[in-house]
């Protein structure tokens, strides 16, 4: 063990092994480890206990509707990058009870939780899912009313995050200025090089965290060799993203004959909107049980592609594809900017490779744009 | 954006933004087919006096089993403790409280939403235009400027239903009358007995010489009424900020969570559910929008 | 009422309110004011078409019978609004639909055969007058087809 | 369930029989004889509500699969004395024959929404059968895309959800069992199988199973069975 404590923003250089002793320092604070780990062909987001339960020598590979994983001929930990799941499954679960009811003499009362939340540590995060979590906050707890599922399990998460050094084949963060690099956001922040991480503190915790793991000062070399693999990172981005101009470009296209061309193939299955990291759209549901004698709301992932989402009185609003296509995007690429003043795009890509037939947003909005084919 | 609109009033009365507060129906009032008025009392004295509305607010209302509806406030705001909805039956939850008597429990929670911007309208005159239910949400302001009469010019109400029978509050209409308001009704279908106007709402517009330069617009009613209100109001040289529209979405958090209420850049619970036709002009003949 | 000029009185209605004096003196010369009690028949469907009214004060109702199920009020026309174009509009030749005052009504009552022959000699009146009825027209189509959209309806359900 | 709700005909669980009317009835099964037609038609007046669960009486079920063959065929090689055998040439879902207020999808139902839905009769609110895409719930379980992952052609994008998505928690494809969601596009999922190695003729089989003569599936079928005939 180090005597002294690494200064915040400063970089160290830990050991691959030595990332266990960090995993052992969150365990004994007592955080569920959440991180990478292959399962069904994937890598997926679950629970972990050890460092050898991470997809060391994995890699995937990505394409518009495809998702491949192989072995990679190193042992590299976090040689892969975005999978089908995403942080917001546990900081904004796909289905949690809000509040019970039970019938009373005198009408009914209403039970809410008191379970503490837990208390994760988020192991592997890529720079696009720092901003998509930045943008989940300016929802879920910047603004006037806060949300306070999320709100107690955002505080109390730690954030280990990890720079990409190899862009997969679907990912553009580049062209959304989200990554390959983590700015902030983090606890910790590795770079994965060949024999040890580098290691940037980004918080005191990141620092008090450390202080149960063997570490030195990085050096010139070290430094150098992470600028230049994060240099390389950008030039490898699978695809790119024009942000020019964008909430206007869609406002004044809303009757693009476009839309209908994606309509035509897109199946409004849902997928983009549950493997966005930003999707934050929900529905309530009651339950009870047979005679109404105990009752309970809960909330489940919700998306702008099923018709109930759109229901008013008598009808819904947007019955067809193109309707639901283009309210999709123009959210994300638009309005989100005047809800929240930021875009609800962070380039993970995610949304290109799980679509069941590939539809690519940075193509459909280079053919509205009129540049046709990136 | 706009900034002259009402801000939301946000830190909803009722504490937990999703959990309801049980109020107590202590009186029901049929207005029309199908359409009642409860006053709520809550259950929780400390909720209820720290309880206050702005016109145009609405709560959303819990049944236990059934669910949640947002349902406006058409009540005095003057008087946050006779809390009144009307409620006109169009799905599960209202079904629902359709059946409750008076003494049956709902849960509460609110108020939601922005409000009718009355501080704005001061000095100019008004024109109330309702279809339908549209009415109860505006009632608020009626109520407000009968307390206010002075601070308001000439104020003219235009309110009309499909059948007589569906006039939303005829009893008042003498009331708000006698405090020099213009209260012109028509309705889209009549029979042998009706003695008053026929015709859709907007067409009321026709006798009006509103002065552009010191007028405010309310309106609230089914959308495609509302959008002509918007061309007559807009064809008489009121300014598209000074028209302001209530429109309907479906809700099922009201605080902004769950996205449903979008229109465009605007979140109807949080934003809305009052904007000015300026604010929503590039959208609002968008079809399927 | 104090007394006012026929010109007055059909300036002061919204329709005429941009035409030029002359113009005005003209329409007023082959105009004259009538009045109805409550419930009075001022005109009934099938019937020559020789008037137009513009209302000053009062309701009338525009009625069509159905045989079978008796009398629909379809429109209202309060102060400012014109009834009984289509005398203006001669293709018909027949009163459309029938007309009844459903309170005391003021009206000014408008000869359509001296209308036209107005028009016709004097173009400037004639596209003045046929671009305000084309209004009148367009508003009450308008209207007609908000009432057949049946906008209160109540839809289908949560 | 038992008390707040009278069983007044079902055979198979109670050999009692309560005469009509019933408040609600539950009806399996498609219709593929005359007699058929007359029953469902009774049935239809003497309930208040009827509620088709099922493949089979919502959409004609497997045994729709005969819609397109020759009967006659079937019967002449199956039964000894077809001379016997009574039925209509095509097996049709009841809603074709009376009206019907609501359908539980499914081969089987989940017995889930067919609680959900007696219970929301009883309490009167809407029962919450969803009408999405089963993918809705494969990504709130968090199970991996069998589609995307491993190239396996799936109809779960086509297909509404209410099963829980156990085929793809199992390395399986959906089968369609809950038949075609609300706004399906089975011309571009059956172009994705054919482009990922399937043949026309494998697209159009696997629409055609147990919901093959539902609208959505039925046209999809037939069309990639006519693409899959060369010219």
């Amino acid at each position: 063990m180090t005597e002294q404590t690494p200064l915040l923003g400063g970089q160290v250089v830990i050991s691959k092994p030595a990332l266990q002793q960090l995993f052992d320092a969150l365990r004994t604070a007592g955080y569920s480890l959440i991180g990478p780990t292959v399962r069904e062909d994937a890598i997926v987001y679950d629970e972990i206990a050890q460092l050898t339960d991470i997809p060391i020598g994995w890699a995937d590979e990505q394409a518009p509707g495809t998702y491949r994983l192989r072995r990679r001929d190193d042992q590299a930990h976090f040689g892969f990058v975005v999978g089908p799941h995403s942080w917001k499954r546990y900081l904004s679960p796909p289905s949690l009870r809000l509040f019970a009811t039970r019938r009373t003499g005198d009408g009914f009362s209403v039970e809410t939780s008191n379970d503490p939340p837990p208390r994760y540590a988020f192991i592997g995060v890529r720079a696009c899912d720092l901003v998509a979590i930045a943008v989940q906050d300016r929802v879920f707890v910047e603004g006037p009313v806060q949300e306070p599922h999320y709100k107690a399990r955002r505080e109390r998460a730690f954030v280990l995050a990890v720079n990409c050094t190899e862009p997969g084949g679907t990912c553009f963060c580049a062209s959304m200025r989200t990554g390959p690099r983590c700015s902030s956001g983090f606890d910790l922040a590795l770079t994965e090089l060949d024999d040890a991480f580098l290691c940037e503190v980004g918080s005191a915790l990141g620092a008090q965290m450390l202080s149960a793991v063997e570490w030195r000062p990085a050096g010139a070399f070290e430094l150098s060799r992470a600028r230049q693999a994060m240099a390389d990172a950008l030039t490898r981005m699978g695809r790119g993203l024009n942000t020019h101009n964008l909430p206007e470009l869609l406002y004044d296209n809303l009757e693009h004959p476009h839309w209908a061309n994606v309509a035509e193939r897109c199946l409004s299955c849902a997928n983009c909107t549950m493997v966005c990291p930003t999707c934050f759209c929900s529905d309530v549901q009651e339950t009870s049980d047979l005679v109404g004698e105990t009752a309970a709301r809960v909330r489940v992932w919700d998306s702008c592609f099923n018709r109930e989402f759109s229901y008013v009185f008598g009808g819904h609003l947007r019955p067809n594809t193109r309707a639901r296509y283009r309210q999709w995007l123009t959210h994300k690429l638009a309005s989100w900017t005047d809800q929240y003043g930021v875009l609800g795009c962070v380039g993970c890509g995610r949304c290109i490779t799980w679509c069941p037939v590939g539809i690519d947003l940075t193509q459909e909005l280079a053919a509205i744009r009129g540049e046709g084919q990136l | 954006m706009n900034s002259t609109l009402a801000k939301g009033h946000w830190s909803p009365a009722t504490g937990h933004p999703m959990v309801p507060q049980p109020a107590v129906i202590t009186h029901v009032q049929p207005e029309a087919h199908g359409v009642m008025t409860y006053t709520l009392g809550f259950r929780d004295p400390a909720v209820g006096e720290a309880y206050r509305f702005h016109p145009g607010q609405f709560n959303m209302l819990y049944l236990p089993g059934i669910g949640e509806a947002a349902i406006s406030i058409s009540s005095d705001p003057a008087e946050p403790a006779a809390l009144r909805h009307t409620v006109r039956i169009a799905g599960n939850v209202t079904q629902a409280i359709s059946r409750m008597e008076a003494g049956g429990v709902i849960g509460v929670r609110g108020p939601y939403g922005n409000s009718w911007p009355v501080d704005r309208a001061v000095g100019n005159d008004l024109i109330i235009v309702a279809g339908g239910i549209g009415l109860a949400p505006l009632r608020p302001v009626i109520y407000h400027v009968l307390r206010h009469r002075a601070d308001y010019g000439k104020v003219t109400i235009l309110n009309g239903a499909r059948l007589p029978a569906d006039l939303l509050y005829p009893q008042e209409y003498d009331d708000w009358r006698s405090h020099d308001i213009e209260v012109v009704v028509t309705v889209d279908r009549a029979d042998e007995t009706w003695k008053g106007r026929v015709g859709v709402v907007p067409i009321l517009f026709y006798a009006l010489r509103p002065d552009p330069k010191r007028t405010t617009v309310f309106t609230c009613g089914p959308e495609i009424m509302m959008h002509f209100v918007v061309y007559e109001a807009l064809a008489r040289r009121v300014p598209k900020d000074r028209i302001y529209l209530s429109l309907e979405r479906n809700m099922k958090c009201a605080v902004a969570f769950c996205g449903r209420c979008q229109y465009g850049p605007t979140f109807l619970c949080k934003d809305g559910p009052v904007l000015s036709y300026d604010r929503i002009e590039p959208f609002f003949t968008v079809e399927e929008f | 009422m104090e007394p006012r000029s026929l010109a007055e009185v059909l300036r002061s209605a919204q329709l005429f309110w941009g035409l030029e004096p002359q113009h005005l003196e003209k329409l007023a010369a082959i105009a004259s004011e009538v009045t109805w009690t409550e419930g009075q028949v001022i005109f009934r469907e099938g019937e020559a078409d020789d008037r137009l009214y513009l209302v000053v004060e009062g309701l009338v109702a525009l009625e069509m019978y159905i045989p079978n199920r008796g009398r629909a009020t379809i429109l209202t026309a309060g102060p400012h609004e014109v009834f009984g174009w289509s005398a203006a509009v001669p293709v018909v030749g027949k009163k459309t639909a029938s007309a009844r005052s459903l309170q005391r009504t003021r009206a000014i009552a408008i000869d359509a055969g001296a209308l036209c022959a107005a028009c016709e000699q004097d173009h400037h009146l004639g596209y003045y007058v046929y671009r305000t009825l084309a209004d009148v027209i367009a508003s009450r189509l308008t209207a007609t087809r908000l009432q057949l959209l049946d906008v209160y309806a109540v839809g289908k359900g949560e | 369930m038992a008390d707040a709700v009278e069983i007044a005909y079902f055979v198979e669980a109670r050999r009692q029989v309560l005469p009509g009317p019933y408040d609600v009835t539950l009806v399996e099964g498609s219709i593929t004889t005359e007699e058929e037609i007359e029953r469902i038609k009774e049935v239809r007046r003497q309930s208040g509500l009827l509620v088709t669960i099922g493949a089979c009486a919502t959409s004609g079920g497997i045994q729709a699969l005969r819609n397109w063959a020759d009967v006659g065929e079937f019967t002449r090689t199956v039964y000894a004395s077809p001379e016997y055998i009574h039925t209509l040439d095509r097996s049709r879902p009841v809603s074709d024959f009376v009206p019907v207020d609501f359908e539980l999808r499914g081969c089987p139902i989940s017995k889930q929404q067919l609680v959900d839905l007696v219970t929301s009769l009883l309490i009167g609110r809407k029962p919450s059968v969803p009408e999405h895409a089963v993918c809705n719930e494969c990504k709130r379980h968090g199970t991996v895309c069998v589609m995307v992952a491993q190239g396996i052609p799936c109809l779960g994008p086509a297909t509404q959800a209410g099963c829980g998505a156990i085929c793809p928690a199992y390395n399986r494809g959906c089968y369609g069992c809950f038949g075609p969601m609300e706004l399906p596009n089975p011309a571009a999922l059956g172009a994705r199988f054919i482009a990922m190695g399937q043949t026309a003729r494998d697209v159009s089989r696997a629409f055609r199973s147990f919901n093959g003569y539902s609208a959505a599936f039925r046209a999809a079928s037939e069309q990639f069975e006519k693409d899959a005939i060369p010219r």
